[in-house]
């Protein structure tokens, strides 16, 4: 036993330095795109730590959202960035040479002022930390007495949909929100990829349907074991930015309504559900002890569905060109205001 | 009767949220839901204030799990007159944008105002720290996208400086959080209240969460992202974050101090009430330097925040509703401004202060409008920030903290410099300027109906501070 | 809803509502808004009179809102404020009818005369208020309703005269709410009550009083223009005459007085006052303002200017009269009160007339001016008289009670203070009535307008000859049994102890 | 000083590693990068603290750390974009130097 823990804590310990230094090269890495990919190993690394924390729910949900489709999104925003700055002038570079140059003895004691502050501040954290009681209970006994009320044996899920629901129900809120302010910045434009090579092809069509049943089986598997509504929806955004890197587009029919249908729905089902539980009587997102099964089932499909199509969508930038709709008709007509 | 067994609470988050759906999913008819969503939203609050009036303060267990799992929702006095005013702004501000957007911006305009102000009832009512950190991001996220709706460079460099400090905000929060989690085994804030104790976790957590929201309320040291986003936004935008997106934090800050931390806690309390007069005294001085109008009015609300934390270091349940009371005049009176201000620059094509006289004499309404505003803003007799400024004044006194009083004085003829630094443009001989943009009589009504509201609020002051009292959010006080 | 709690509130209305009206008016409605002027100002003499009709036999009108919890805002019509609203009532209505004159065809009438109504509805209601945070709502919304008027003609002189009166105006409100605040914390009531209400309060809070007391005067001396605070005045003579004449001869300067008279009297009670010590000082500042107005006045060539000298000086003889601690010097104060507001306003009226019709600013300009213009003249005469204190005439009575009160109260210094005074009166007085006279008229006029067979328009003579007349009246029937003197005793037996 | 605490302090470590790069950092890209370490820091924190409890670990924190990451992914989504439109606007990828205070 005793070398159990021994090599455990040799692992735990590797694996914390591993992590702050990960965390340093990445920032203070002079190439953008090395930091990037330094960014994605951390990311996976913290997977890694969430399986030793023994939460296997946000490992997943790390991997597939943390670690991947945010790397996707830094890479996509520095491809951008650089063909961007191509034209104007070398963006990148210039700023590490700049702060070479006038290094100012300034600028170096608001560093060293800085340094000595957050020291401070981590050693009073440091502190604070440390003197939180070894053992506590917290709520783990109040989830398991009343999980079996709560239509499914995950723990994490359980507290996900059904105690905390209205938490999770304002967070997809937050995702639409993301993507509206994103739609918001720039009328849509026909983005035309670069013809893809023959191996992303090839790949996309062997992956897709399997990344597709993937998403399926976490979104069944949620209920009793680690998995779930966002692992699942994440894994399908996957599939979707695969799809959208070679150049595929969802068809003109399908770019209007239909996609902010789809967007939607996930939002809509948790609101519907919600608002029939008041109106049989009980209390917002109170569901009945013999159908919660079923309903949470029911909104973890529709969230799924939606967080891959908003996650895709997030990862593809503008709103898709609707078919000539009056809408767009008239846009292209109004005076920017 | 049907009116009664209806949760009202549920319905304020609800509807908005539906409203935003809505909007998002039909974008040719968005103005027409808009309205409607923003008139339901309205007659539900007016029920909900019946039933708080009736009833007292409600509690509601979402999910009907109870505290220490689910999460409650809370309204009492306080909560109401947030969301009282947040209605009334937010009708009128509905209204103006009507008016103000141009069908390709409205369509974006209308979801993110509806998912901002689901954001801003959602937070009013929440009895749950981790829950209002999921709502404090989905205000701060729809702010900022609403600020770079105006898309100019300066705006959208203002929105990306506010959402960073939104982010750093908001992580600040979560790890107070964290702290207070695991040292109670609970994120509820009346259960919280009974199980606080002074360890130094709670210290810690104090000042992160305190730390964390100063800087999204941008008091005086942490303001300097207020002005740019403010006054680069467009103006309903700029009329919506100055009157109640900024309020919100200062919100959650009152709620905690008032209930969760009452500690004694002398020094802290001190040090607050000293950034509050520095907001004042720094605000006054640099809005009376500015040459562009919306800039000034910006930096009038970094001005006028700085008097809500003067009500700290008073800690009598008077100085609390004083506070209050300027909160929601200064809401009213801050959002007919930015209006105003709007109307001008769309008339004018332009917002220098000093070129204003040629406009200002074409749109009389919109510059009294202005004016009475400019009234409330000073606290003068009769309208709300009189009222405000005259309990806070008197707390001052009663508690012997003469300083404060000077303090108060101080920022009130600041005020009356720059308000009337404005105001005075009106009375020049300025020949007729070309046609610059047409301002519909509407919108110019809008700005003139908020900031009469804002002066009638100083004449029926006696039923607010009869609101405010349900619930008595303010008796605990902050142990002196 | 008895007729007696509405009644203050409707005489606040006669003037509130066409004001309001008013500024919806576009600039051509010149009839409707003739119209909407005099009916105002005539239902608004109707309802004093009737409110003096009513006090008299036993009436009492108070309306009482609720504003905050503690404190209401109270509209009351005691014996003072009938005094005052008389006064303002009668010179509004003749006012009103010399500015319709004076501002023919002049730009943005509307908004001059709107504001023109708020200002006397905050003057009537500054008058009527029941207790210290009404009066103080009224003071400052006085204040906000002259800032358009000063600046009414867009020049950068009137921008320049618009923010020095704000910034004394403002800073002064300022300290007068701070006052305020103070005196409720500590006293818990702000109602006006006679003899003052702090009667408990003296000896554990003396030294807070005594600060109150010097910030009330402080916040009030602004307006009443005394000696540290009174330099808004002069410059504020810039605006259009019908300006000069209510509000700065009337109005915002009567409001200041009035204002110490309240504090004075039924705030803290004339004998606590005295108790306090804080009379003799104010009546030393009185002193210095009466004599310092005077010699400023003397040096003025600018006819308005020397005319507002003269109002910082003569205003002060009110606050005199009430900080000599005896009867006779408080009805003397409280007579001057109305009969300084006729004199003076007579004297703008001729003021303007000059200015309008014949284009005479400059003292200087104004040889032999009494031929050209006989009646505008006479009024002057008349009031210019009546100001030095000459026996038959308003200003002599009130003189006269100020010297009984001074050697009844065994001050004998102010006697001096008043005979230097009546001297320095003379002596920027007279030389304008010599000059006008006496003088031969050189050359023509400077911008002269001809209105036919009259000297100048109607509009603009009758309100001047009106007033002179009542200067005649009030200092002839000065024992009559309606006149100014008859109710100052009545007031004053109320002040002070049986 | 077992492994929930060894975690929670790695996560305060990443906290101010973040926070220090994200107030020296000009380029925008490198500060959504600190916020994104930051984040991930905060809920290292969250979550190992909750590994105190004897058998299985308490699931409240881990709910909320889930909310949190699509909470991190939004917020930084709308930062890449935001940053994008500026850079086209405005030609830098960094924030117009600070208005006069």
């Amino acid at each position: 036993m005793e070398a159990l823990t021994l090599l455990s804590w040799g692992f735990d310990v590797t694996l914390g330095g591993t992590l702050m230094w990960l965390a340093w090269r990445t920032l203070a890495s002079e190439d953008l795109f090395k930091g990037i990919v330094l960014f994605i190993a951390f990311g996976l690394l913290m997977a890694l730590a969430w399986v030793r924390l023994d939460a296997p729910d946000i490992a997943l949900a790390e991997a597939a959202i943390g670690a991947g489709l945010t790397g996707a999104l830094l890479l996509a925003a520095l491809a951008k960035l650089e063909s961007g700055s191509k034209e104007s002038q070398p963006l990148q570079e210039s700023t590490i040479t700049k702060a070479m140059v006038n290094k100012s003895d300034k600028q170096i004691l608001f560093r060293l002022l800085l340094v000595i502050l957050l020291s401070v501040f981590v050693a009073g954290l440091v502190y604070v930390v440390l003197s939180l009681p070894l053992q506590t209970i917290g709520l783990s006994e109040t989830v398991a007495e009343n999980l079996d009320a709560s239509g499914v044996s995950n723990p994490v899920t359980a507290v996900l949909l059904n105690f905390r629901a209205y938490d999770t129900l304002l967070e997809l809120a937050v995702l639409l929100l993301a993507l509206l302010g994103i739609w918001s910045l720039r009328s849509p434009s026909e983005r035309n990829e670069s013809a893809s090579g023959k191996v992303l092809d090839m790949l996309t069509r062997l992956l897709v349907p399997l990344l597709i049943l993937v998403s399926g089986y976490l979104l069944w598997v949620g209920g009793h074991a680690p998995g779930g509504a966002f692992q699942a929806g994440s894994v399908l955004a996957a599939a979707g930015v695969l799809l959208l890197l070679t150049g595929w587009r969802p068809g003109v029919r399908f770019a209007g309504l239909a996609l902010r249908f789809a967007l939607v729905m996930g939002l809509a089902v948790f609101v519907i559900v919600a608002v029939v539980m008041v109106l049989l009587g009980g209390r917002l997102l109170e569901f009945p002890l013999s159908f919660a099964g079923n309903f949470i089932l029911l909104i973890e499909a529709a969230a799924t569905l939606s967080i891959g199509i908003t996650l895709a969508a997030l990862f593809f930038g503008t709103r898709p060109k609707p078919a000539q709709s009056s809408a767009s008709r008239e846009e292209s007509g109004a005076q920017e205001r | 009767m049907l009116m009664q067994n209806i949760p009202w609470l549920v319905m304020m988050i609800v509807l908005p949220l539906v409203g935003a759906m809505f909007c998002f999913l039909f974008p040719q008819r968005v103005k027409l839901l808009g309205l409607i969503t923003a008139l339901v939203i309205v007659v539900s609050v007016t029920a909900l204030a019946s039933q708080v009036v009736e009833q007292g303060a409600l509690r509601y267990a979402v999910g009907g799990w109870g505290a220490p799992l689910g999460i409650n929702l809370y309204v009492d006095g306080l909560s109401l007159l947030m969301l009282l005013v947040t209605a009334l702004v937010g009708l009128a501000i509905s209204v103006y944008s009507i008016a103000y957007f141009n069908q390709e911006k409205s369509q974006h305009f209308w979801p993110l105002w509806m998912l901002l102000w689901t954001a801003l009832n959602a937070l009013f009512l929440s009895a749950d720290l981790f829950n209002l950190y999921v709502t404090l991001e989905l205000l701060g996220l729809s702010a900022v996208a609403l600020v770079a709706l105006a898309g100019g460079a300066n705006a959208l460099g203002a929105a990306m400086r506010y959402l960073f400090v939104s982010l750093l905000g908001s992580l600040f929060y979560l790890l107070a959080l964290a702290l207070l989690y695991h040292s109670f085994a609970t994120v509820d804030i009346a259960i919280l209240a009974q199980r606080i104790e002074a360890t130094p976790a709670v210290w810690a957590a104090m000042a992160l969460m305190t730390a964390g929201l100063l800087l999204k309320t941008a008091l005086f040291p942490l303001h300097f992202w207020l002005p740019p986003a403010h006054a680069n936004a467009p103006a309903p935008v700029s009329a919506l974050l100055s009157a109640l997106v900024v309020k919100a934090s200062f919100y959650i800050l009152l709620r905690l101090w008032l209930e969760v931390f009452p500690l004694p806690n002398a020094a802290l309390v001190q040090f607050l009430g000293l950034l509050g007069s520095g907001a004042v005294l720094w605000g006054g001085v640099q809005a009376l330097r500015q040459t562009r109008l919306k800039m000034l009015i910006a930096y009038s609300t970094v001005a006028q925040l700085g008097y809500l934390f003067i009500a700290f270091p008073l800690a009598t349940s008077m100085a609390w509703k004083g506070a209050l009371y300027l909160l929601i005049s200064h809401a009213l009176a801050k959002s007919s401004m930015f209006l105003a201000a709007g109307n001008l620059q769309l008339f004018g094509g332009h917002d220098r202060i000093t070129h204003l006289d040629r406009v200002a004499q074409r749109l009389p309404l919109t510059l009294a409008a202005f004016a009475l505003a400019g009234v409330s803003i000073m606290g003068l007799p009769p309208s709300g920030g009189f009222v405000g400024k005259w309990l806070l004044l008197d707390a001052a006194l009663r508690t012997g903290q003469w300083w404060w009083a000077v303090i108060l004085i101080l920022g009130s003829l600041l005020a009356a410099a720059y308000i009337f630094k404005v105001i005075g443009h009106a009375f020049t001989q300025a020949e007729v300027p070309h046609e610059e943009g047409e301002v519909s009589r509407m919108m110019e009504w809008v700005a003139f109906v908020l900031a009469l509201a804002a002066i009638v609020l100083g004449l029926i002051a006696s039923w607010p501070l009869a609101l405010m009292d349900i619930g008595t959010p303010f008796n605990s006080g902050v142990a002196q | 809803m008895n007729w007696d709690a509405m009644l203050p509130l409707f005489i606040l209305a006669s003037s509130l509502v066409p004001g309001l009206i008013i500024f919806t008016l576009p600039e051509e409605a010149v009839r409707t808004r003739v119209t909407l002027n005099m009916t105002g100002a005539l239902i608004k003499v109707a309802l004093v009179g009737f409110v003096i009709w009513g006090v008299l036999n036993g009436h009492h009108y108070e309306t009482r809102l609720p504003f905050l919890p503690g404190l209401d805002l109270v509209l009351r019509a005691d014996a003072l404020s009938i005094l005052f609203i008389t006064l303002s009532t009668v010179l509004w209505l003749v006012t009103t009818i010399y500015a319709i004159g004076y501002l023919e065809n002049s730009p943005h009438r509307s908004r001059f005369f709107g504001f023109f109504s708020l200002c006397v509805t905050a003057t009537i209601g500054v008058a009527l208020a029941g207790n210290l945070i009404t009066f103080v709502l009224f003071y400052e919304l006085l204040t906000l309703a002259a800032y358009p008027l000063i600046v009414h003609r867009g020049t950068e002189e009137s921008h320049r005269a618009g923010r020095t009166y704000l910034i004394y105006t403002i800073t002064g409100g300022a300290l007068l709410l701070v006052g305020t605040v103070w005196l409720y914390g500590l006293a818990g009531s702000l109602e006006f009550t006679h003899r003052g209400f702090i009667s408990e309060l003296v000896e554990s809070h003396r030294s807070a009083l005594i600060i109150i007391f010097t910030l009330l005067i402080a916040g009030l001396g602004v307006k009443a223009a005394l000696v540290p605070f009174h330099g808004w005045l002069p410059q504020a003579m810039v605006a259009p005459a019908p300006v000069s004449a209510l509000l700065h001869a009337v109005a915002v300067v009567k409001a200041g007085a009035f204002g110490i008279v309240r504090v004075v009297y039924d705030v803290y009670g004339i004998e606590f006052a005295a108790g306090l010590g804080v009379t003799l000082p104010l009546a030393i500042l009185a002193a210095v303002t009466i004599i310092y107005g005077s010699l400023r006045a003397l040096m003025q060539d600018d006819l308005k200017r020397r005319l507002a000298f003269s109002t910082v000086s003569q205003i002060s003889y009110i606050i005199l009269g009430v900080a000599i601690v005896g009867p006779m010097a408080t009805i003397g104060g409280l007579v001057h009160l109305v009969h300084q507001g006729v004199m003076k306003i007579t004297l703008f009226f001729c003021a303007g007339n000059l200015a309008e019709t014949l284009g005479i600013h400059k003292i200087s300009e104004m040889d032999g001016v009494g031929r050209r213009m006989p009646w505008t003249m006479a009024a002057f005469t008349i009031a210019a008289f009546g100001m030095i204190g000459a026996p038959p005439l308003a200003g002599f009575v009130s003189k006269w009670y100020l010297g009984l009160g001074a050697l009844e109260a065994g001050q004998d210094w102010v006697i001096f203070v008043l005979i230097g005074s009546s001297l320095l009166n003379a002596a920027y007085f007279l030389p304008v009535l010599h000059s006008a006279w006496f003088k031969k008229p050189m050359g023509n006029w400077p911008a002269e307008r001809s209105f036919g067979r009259m000297e100048t328009a109607l509009t603009l003579l009758v309100p001047p000859v009106i007033t002179a007349c009542l200067v005649l009246l009030l200092g002839l029937l000065a024992s009559a049994p309606f006149s100014a003197l008859q109710w100052a005793q009545f007031i004053t037996t109320l002040e002070y102890a049986p | 000083m077992n492994i929930a605490f060894f975690y929670a302090l790695t996560g305060i470590g990443l906290f101010t590693l973040g926070l220090y790069a994200l107030i020296k950092h000009k380029h925008l890209l490198r500060k959504i990068l600190a916020i994104n370490v930051m984040g991930s820091g905060v809920l290292l924190v969250l979550v190992a603290l909750a590994a105190r409890t004897q058998n299985t670990p308490d699931p409240v924190p881990h709910a909320m750390v889930i909310t949190g990451i699509v909470v991190a992914i939004s917020a930084t989504a709308l930062a890449l974009a935001l940053m994008l439109r500026l850079c086209e606007t405005s030609g830098r990828a960094e924030l117009p130097d600070e208005p006069m205070e």
